[in-house]
């Protein structure tokens, strides 16, 4: 009961962490049919974020506060820079931004690997986040419980935002139909630069909160793009509550493997479940009827 | 106007064929019955001069660079020292530098380029088991020189060689009797990174642990460089109820995992860890607090009391800074240059041969103590160490072996070893 | 001549419980080039989306004696019913003998594929003559002019060797003479096709159709000729009467299904 | 028709060249070293033909070749192994392992072993290509998934220490197929073969594009749904194209073996997958030589820029990326052409312009692969 227990917590906190990544991917792809291969990077500047906070101002407390904020700036201007240089120069070719965005994320690796050096930094964890609360027996780590709340806030939030601002209406209406939303007067332009401002946003958020279980260093973010993509494809694409389904099946699913299998086995399982699953439904777990997508 | 075109396309075909065709085929492994006696290519080492070249091959891009950086800034350290003090048979060292990319492949081309074309004496460097094994076929069929300096699996002895890092018999199971007499451990929780030098690790651990009544009540392995299992990993070990955890982890996984290790409530106290791939320059990256009090094993500290090692802890840290930290890899690196310098000297030649011949005997005080060189199976004879992780982030030794052990990479002098499937090329 | 004609009963098709074809009857003869017209939303293109194997649907649509419902669309495309969009969906990558030379392969056995086109294959020929695209048969699709994409798009429903034909819009966005080349173009074509014309050009329609349908709101509002069909009054209130769309509207492209 | 005539003259051309350059000027001029370099950058090439043909012609943006070239070459590594052994004899790596797996015994016999390279890859792509292209499963989610693919092999690969020697991989392999590895002339042999089945797949590459199949396959890439109305299933015209890729990169990776001396689970994961990209984008992937040529270059230019100024090549690799695929998406070799038809059409689409390349073959615009034309599935209702 305790391993059983122990195993869904796991997985819950495995899947927020694949969540805060995978609903920045999702709404830019989902969007704008953009494949941003940086997103992953602009996890890792999330966590650099906290690094040089916490240089500078030295309490881990209070620099773990400030640095969220600041962490969804910077993910959120990256993103904007490199949407406005690049991507928008792409919209039409969805799989070259793949290509491309992976390109800039060799760089921009390189060059945190040249500012910050390539060994892993450490970020402290405040005093809040260390230790645990013990519900029957089993030991919920406060960071991860942490990273759970983050990313249920993130998602009530961005549904929120969705549902009930104009900007939400906007950013529904462009990825229902791009054409028809313009000509409803939507500028679509500056509608997929907010997106994409909100999207690498949360990756700096999700890089904040990485470094409380993982070590923060150049090639972090390589390491969960490719899961974060998959539950971008399983959970539909655009998909708010897609994404949340999605991730939460896979995180579980993952550490059930983990549990009975391997690691290892459990990544490869997972594959296999995803492609599986994909054969049932290939458009995901929830689908936009859209005009524009086939 | 097609036809006109397969035609051509069909004639340079042919054409290539006919050149398949009148190559002369080289020798089959049938003809001379031992494949590495036919066609060595011939050494081209230049000796004439007032230097000689050698080559350092690391990873200095990639994942690995993190651990490699710090083994060539050692080696291009003691590659200094050596010609500030005359050189080797009054020649000046001209280092010949090579990036390996922290890929298997690379290290292969890299090191086939310094023997072919920049006709090195030796080669130091290489990491990774996969870099070694890579590299293992293209010295052995040049017959060339390696210094290879990090621990290891075991299980391997090429001629061509020199492995100043300890095998397991000088590192892993010392460990474990430090584990087992000094700490009465009767029961072990294994954790590793998902490769071979765990894996290897790990089924001596358990040939051990049989054969000494202790118990394995769990074994678990992280894909390297992946955090995503850590949790499991965690809830397996807090489950399992072990005395201690021997872990073989590499690199990031050590960050997430000691994270969640303090997280849930355990330590050094509850549950003490040994470590066998952690070292200095990675305690600040995982967190000094994290670690405190926790157990490694290696043969040499920076804390180290010997002349040799003041020296050179004074000497690392000019070149490169009082923040930099020395590790036992970057120890035996630096050993590795002057054992090379000794084996030469004692050989009076460069040539490898000569050198083989020599190298028995060869010894050297280095900053972790004296230490030899085994003619037969080309490792060095060295002291176990077992250190704990001080406040300061540095390791302080709490158990040393009887001086030098004389290496064993084949475990032949173990008895519940015997059973263990063993590599037939060298053991 | 065998005659061969198609027959829709009881088509219904509804997207996430809206109702977008709701019981429609059809029956087109070979001969007959049928119109089919409507307001927007009347559900138009969903029919022929249901019948071609985009949209699925309930009811029955048969053509030869083969029921097409359920089939995939590479099926009933070989079973002899061919389409064009509203869009001219042409490869403009490849050139005009290429485009047709594709369409007209389907049936080809799978080792022909696999070398190269020798001379231009009959059929092939006889529709760039039909369409009048002759001379530009090695200019890349991309490059041809509106109204010859469309040609382009019917030249290859004919290699194709399709029975049934459905036309969505063929004529929108062309200029008079192009409307008229595309008009005599279609009653060459009918002779032996099952021709139906989606569109919006009440001109063109008045001077090729042989008969109409009407739909409105996912059902069959009115059939019969122009001229019956212009006199019943309650085509004239929905679609033709004083204040909806005059002759030559067509409306936005892209309507939302909900 | 003299459009095409200057086409196919060019082609012709490149082929001699192609011939006197890899079978007279290479071996004379490179020393052993660079000649063995060569021959590794010719078995790389070879995945680059292959991804031309799929994602070039066909629009699969196939981000997991690594699994078809690992699947190649550790089926040689295995064959090599067991031969080193000898007859019922047991590779030396297997120092933790207990016995010898059954799937071993396969690939002991030289003629299953080659058949094995081709077979297995051209299976699995077989079934992953009809289940994921028969389910329309395309553009963005097939790259994924195949990117996908190919890291969870290579954790496969790395989780079976005892079977296929986990992290290290395969290596010190002592014949080829009876022949002395260390000898330099079987080494030349060798890359004359890896130089003669480079050119054989160029050719075969050749004949599928200019064959109505290929005419078909970028009907399918610029309109996979038209082409479904015109009674072609687009599934098998797609298949088709992904299993020769794919046992294009099998014959790579198993070339790659012994030339190289290893293959392990870092030369078929993610980031290698992608790398094979690189040269074809460079190159021009839509036309017939440029994934070859921009993937020798590309490999070239790793080898030589990395082996003194480490983090520049990983920027220039980046930059690469980033312009030509971004503003050259016919690759280096439209450029000239790209420059020529701006100037002639300025109205043109940004990234369309690009599209007039090299005669004879129309080549692809970067927009093409993915851009269903748009009334395919539009209208109202």
């Amino acid at each position: 009961m305790d391993a059983v227990l122990g195993q869904l917590y796991a997985g819950l906190s495995l899947g927020s962490v694949l969540l805060l990544i995978a609903l920045g991917l999702t709404l830019t792809f989902g969007q704008m049919g953009v494949i941003n291969m940086a997103h992953g990077e602009f996890l890792m500047a999330g966590a650099y974020t906290a690094f040089v906070v916490q240089q500078v101002i030295g309490g881990a407390g209070s620099a773990m506060l400030i640095a969220l904020p600041l962490a969804f700036l910077v993910g959120g201007l990256l993103g904007v820079l490199l949407e406005t240089t690049l991507i928008s120069r792409l919209y039409h070719r969805p799989l070259d931004t793949l290509l491309v965005t992976w390109g800039v994320s060799l760089m921009l690796q390189q060059l945190a690997r040249d500012v910050f050096g390539a060994p892993a930094v450490e970020v402290r964890a405040p005093e809040w986040l260390r230790g645990n609360i013990e519900v029957l027996g089993v030991p919920f780590t406060t960071g991860r419980l942490f990273i759970v709340v983050l990313a249920v806030g993130a998602v009530a939030v961005l549904s929120a935002v969705l549902r009930f601002t104009s900007l939400g209406r906007r950013i529904r209406a462009v990825v229902q139909s791009r054409g028809l939303a313009e000509t409803s007067g939507i500028n679509s332009r500056r509608t997929d630069r907010v997106t994409f401002f909100v999207g690498s946003g949360l990756a700096g958020i999700a890089g904040v909160a990485l470094t409380l279980i993982a070590s923060t260093q150049p090639y972090m973010g390589q390491t969960y793009i490719v899961d974060a993509f998959l539950v971008v494809v399983a959970g539909g694409i655009g998909q708010v509550r897609g994404a949340v389904l999605a991730a939460f099946g896979l995180g579980v699913l993952q550490a059930l493997f983990a549990y009975s299998q391997s690691v290892s086995t459990a990544k490869v399982l997972l594959l296999v479940c995803v492609i599986a699953f994909l054969q049932l439904r290939p458009q995901g777990l929830f689908s936009v009827r859209t005009r524009s997508l086939v | 106007m097609p036809k006109l075109r397969r035609r051509h396309v069909g004639a340079t075909l042919t054409a290539a064929a006919l050149v398949l065709g009148t190559t002369a085929c080289g020798s089959r492994v049938d003809d001379t019955g031992e494949a590495s006696a036919a066609g060595r290519a011939e050494s081209c080492v230049d000796t004439s001069g007032d230097s000689v070249r050698i080559g350092l091959l690391n990873s200095m891009s990639g994942t690995m660079s993190i651990s490699e950086t710090t083994v060539r800034r050692s080696l291009e350290l003691a590659v200094e020292e050596v010609n500030a003090d005359g050189g080797v048979l009054g020649k000046q060292l001209e280092v010949v530098t090579e990036d390996g990319a922290s890929e298997p492949t690379v290290f292969a081309e890299r090191a086939t380029k310094l023997i072919q074309s920049d006709c090195v004496a030796a080669v130091f460097g290489g990491w990774t088991s996969s870099s070694r094994k890579a590299m293992l076929p293209v010295f052995e069929s040049n017959d060339a020189l390696l210094f290879y300096p990090v621990q290891y699996e075991g299980l391997e002895a090429s001629q061509n060689i020199f492995y100043t890092g300890a095998t397991t018999n000088q590192q892993i199971i010392p460990a474990l009797d430090y584990l087992k007499d000094e700490l009465g451990v009767t029961s072990l929780h294994l954790v590793g990174s998902d490769y071979v030098f765990p894996r290897t690790a790990n089924a001596i651990i358990k040939a051990y642990a049989e054969e000494h009544g202790i118990e394995i009540v769990g074994e678990d392995y992280e894909p390297l460089g992946s955090t995503e299992g850590i949790q499991t990993i965690v809830n397996r070990v807090q489950g399992s109820g072990a005395d201690a955890v021997f872990n073989t982890l590499n690199g990031d996984s050590n960050v997430s995992f000691f994270a969640q290790y303090a997280n849930v409530g355990l330590d050094a106290e509850a549950m003490p860890v040994l470590s066998v791939s952690i070292a200095e320059e990675e305690v600040p990256g995982i967190g000094v607090e994290k670690l405190e009090g926790q157990y490694t094993a290696w043969n040499y500290y920076q804390t180290v009391d010997t002349p040799e090692n003041e020296e050179f802890v004074a000497a690392f840290k000019e070149a490169y800074g009082d923040d930099a930290v020395t590790s036992d890899p970057m120890e035996a690196a630096y050993t590795s240059v002057y054992l090379w310098k000794g084996m030469v000297e004692a050989a009076g030649s460069f040539d490898v041969a000569d050198v083989q011949a020599a190298a028995d005997g060869v010894g050297f005080d280095a900053p972790e103590g004296p230490v030899t060189v085994n003619g037969d199976n080309h490792h060095i004879a060295k002291t176990a160490l077992i250190g704990r992780v001080n406040a300061e982030g540095l390791i302080d030794t709490v158990w040393s072996s009887d001086g030098p052990i004389d290496p064993d990479p084949c475990l032949e002098g173990y008895d519940w070893a015997a059973g263990m499937d063993k590599d037939e090329t060298y053991c | 001549m065998r005659e061969d004609y198609l027959e829709i009963r009881g088509l219904r098709v509804s997207f996430d419980g809206f109702v977008a074809v709701d019981g429609v009857d059809l029956t087109v003869l070979q001969g007959d080039l049928r119109f089919l017209i409507g307001p927007n939303g009347a559900g138009k293109t969903t029919l022929v989306d249901a019948v071609t194997g985009l949209a699925p649907a309930t009811g029955s649509a048969t053509f030869d004696g083969i029921q097409l419902l359920g089939k995939k669309e590479h099926q009933i495309a070989r079973a002899g019913v061919g389409r064009t969009f509203q869009t001219a969906s042409v490869f403009d990558q490849l050139t005009v003998l290429q485009n047709l030379d594709i369409a007209a392969g389907a049936r080809r056995r799978r080792r022909s594929l696999l070398r190269a086109r020798g001379a231009v294959p009959g059929s092939v020929q006889l529709a760039m003559e039909t369409t009048g695209l002759t001379g530009l048969q090695d200019r890349p699709a991309g490059e041809l002019a509106h109204g010859q994409k469309q040609w382009l798009e019917i030249g290859m429903l004919l290699v194709q060797n399709a029975t049934v034909l459905f036309l969505d819009e063929p004529v929108a966005g062309m200029s008079a003479e192009e409307r008229r080349q595309t008009g005599e173009l279609l009653r060459r074509v009918r002779r032996d096709h099952v021709v139906v014309v989606v569109e919006h050009d009440m001109e063109f329609l008045r001077a090729y159709a042989d008969s109409v349908t009407v739909l409105a709101a996912g059902t069959v509002l009115a059939e019969g000729t122009y001229a019956q069909v212009q006199a019943d009054p309650r085509v004239q209130e929905i679609y033709l009467g004083p204040g909806s769309q005059g002759p030559g509207s067509q409306g936005p492209r892209h309507q939302a299904v909900r | 028709m003299t459009r095409r005539w200057a086409g196919s003259a060019s082609v012709l051309s490149g082929y001699l060249v192609a011939a006197v350059i890899l079978f007279g000027a290479a071996p004379v001029l490179l020393s052993d070293f660079r000649l063995r370099l060569l021959a590794q950058f010719l078995c790389v090439a070879m995945v680059a033909v292959g991804i031309g043909l799929a994602w070039g012609s066909g629009g699969m943006l196939t981000l997991g070749q690594g699994l078809f070239f690992g699947l190649g070459a550790y089926i040689m590594a295995i064959h090599l192994q067991l031969s080193d052994a000898g007859p019922a004899g047991r590779p030396a790596f297997m120092v933790t392992g207990s016995g010898l797996p059954w799937w071993w015994e396969l690939f002991r016999n030289p003629v299953t072993a080659v058949l094995g390279i081709i077979a297995v890859p051209a299976l699995l792509a077989l079934l992953l290509g009809l289940g994921v292209f028969r389910r329309r499963v395309k553009g963005a989610y097939f790259a994924i998934l195949s990117q996908a693919s190919a890291a969870a092999f290579a954790l496969l690969l790395i989780s079976q220490q005892n079977t296929v020697g986990g992290s290290n991989g395969l290596s010190n392999f002592r014949q080829f197929f009876g022949f002395a590895l260390s000898d330099p002339v079987n080494r030349r042999m060798l890359y004359f073969i890896a130089a003669g089945v480079l050119i054989a797949m160029v050719a075969a590459v050749h004949q599928l594009r200019r064959s109505r199949y290929g005419e078909l396959l970028t009907a399918v890439r610029d309109g996979e749904e038209r082409v479904r109305f015109l009674g072609y299933d687009p599934a098998l015209v797609k298949v088709l194209a992904y299993v020769v890729a794919a046992v294009f990169a099998a014959v790579g990776g198993a070339l790659f073996v012994p030339i190289v001396g290893i293959i392990s689970p870092s030369n078929v994961g993610v980031v290698p997958s992608i790398g094979f990209l690189i040269g074809v984008a460079v190159g021009g992937r839509a036309t017939l030589l440029g994934p070859v040529l921009g993937s020798l270059a590309v490999s070239y230019a790793g080898s030589t820029l990395s082996e003194n100024v480490e983090s520049l090549w990983i920027y220039l690799q980046g930059l690469l990326f980033v312009l030509v695929v971004a503003f050259l998406p016919g690759g280096i070799g439209s450029l000239g052409a790209a420059l020529r038809g701006r100037r002639r059409a300025v109205g043109d689409v940004p990234g369309r312009s690009a599209g007039h390349g090299p005669p004879g073959r129309p080549l692809v615009d970067g927009g093409g692969p993915e851009r269903a034309p748009a009334g395919a599935r539009s209208g109202g209702v």
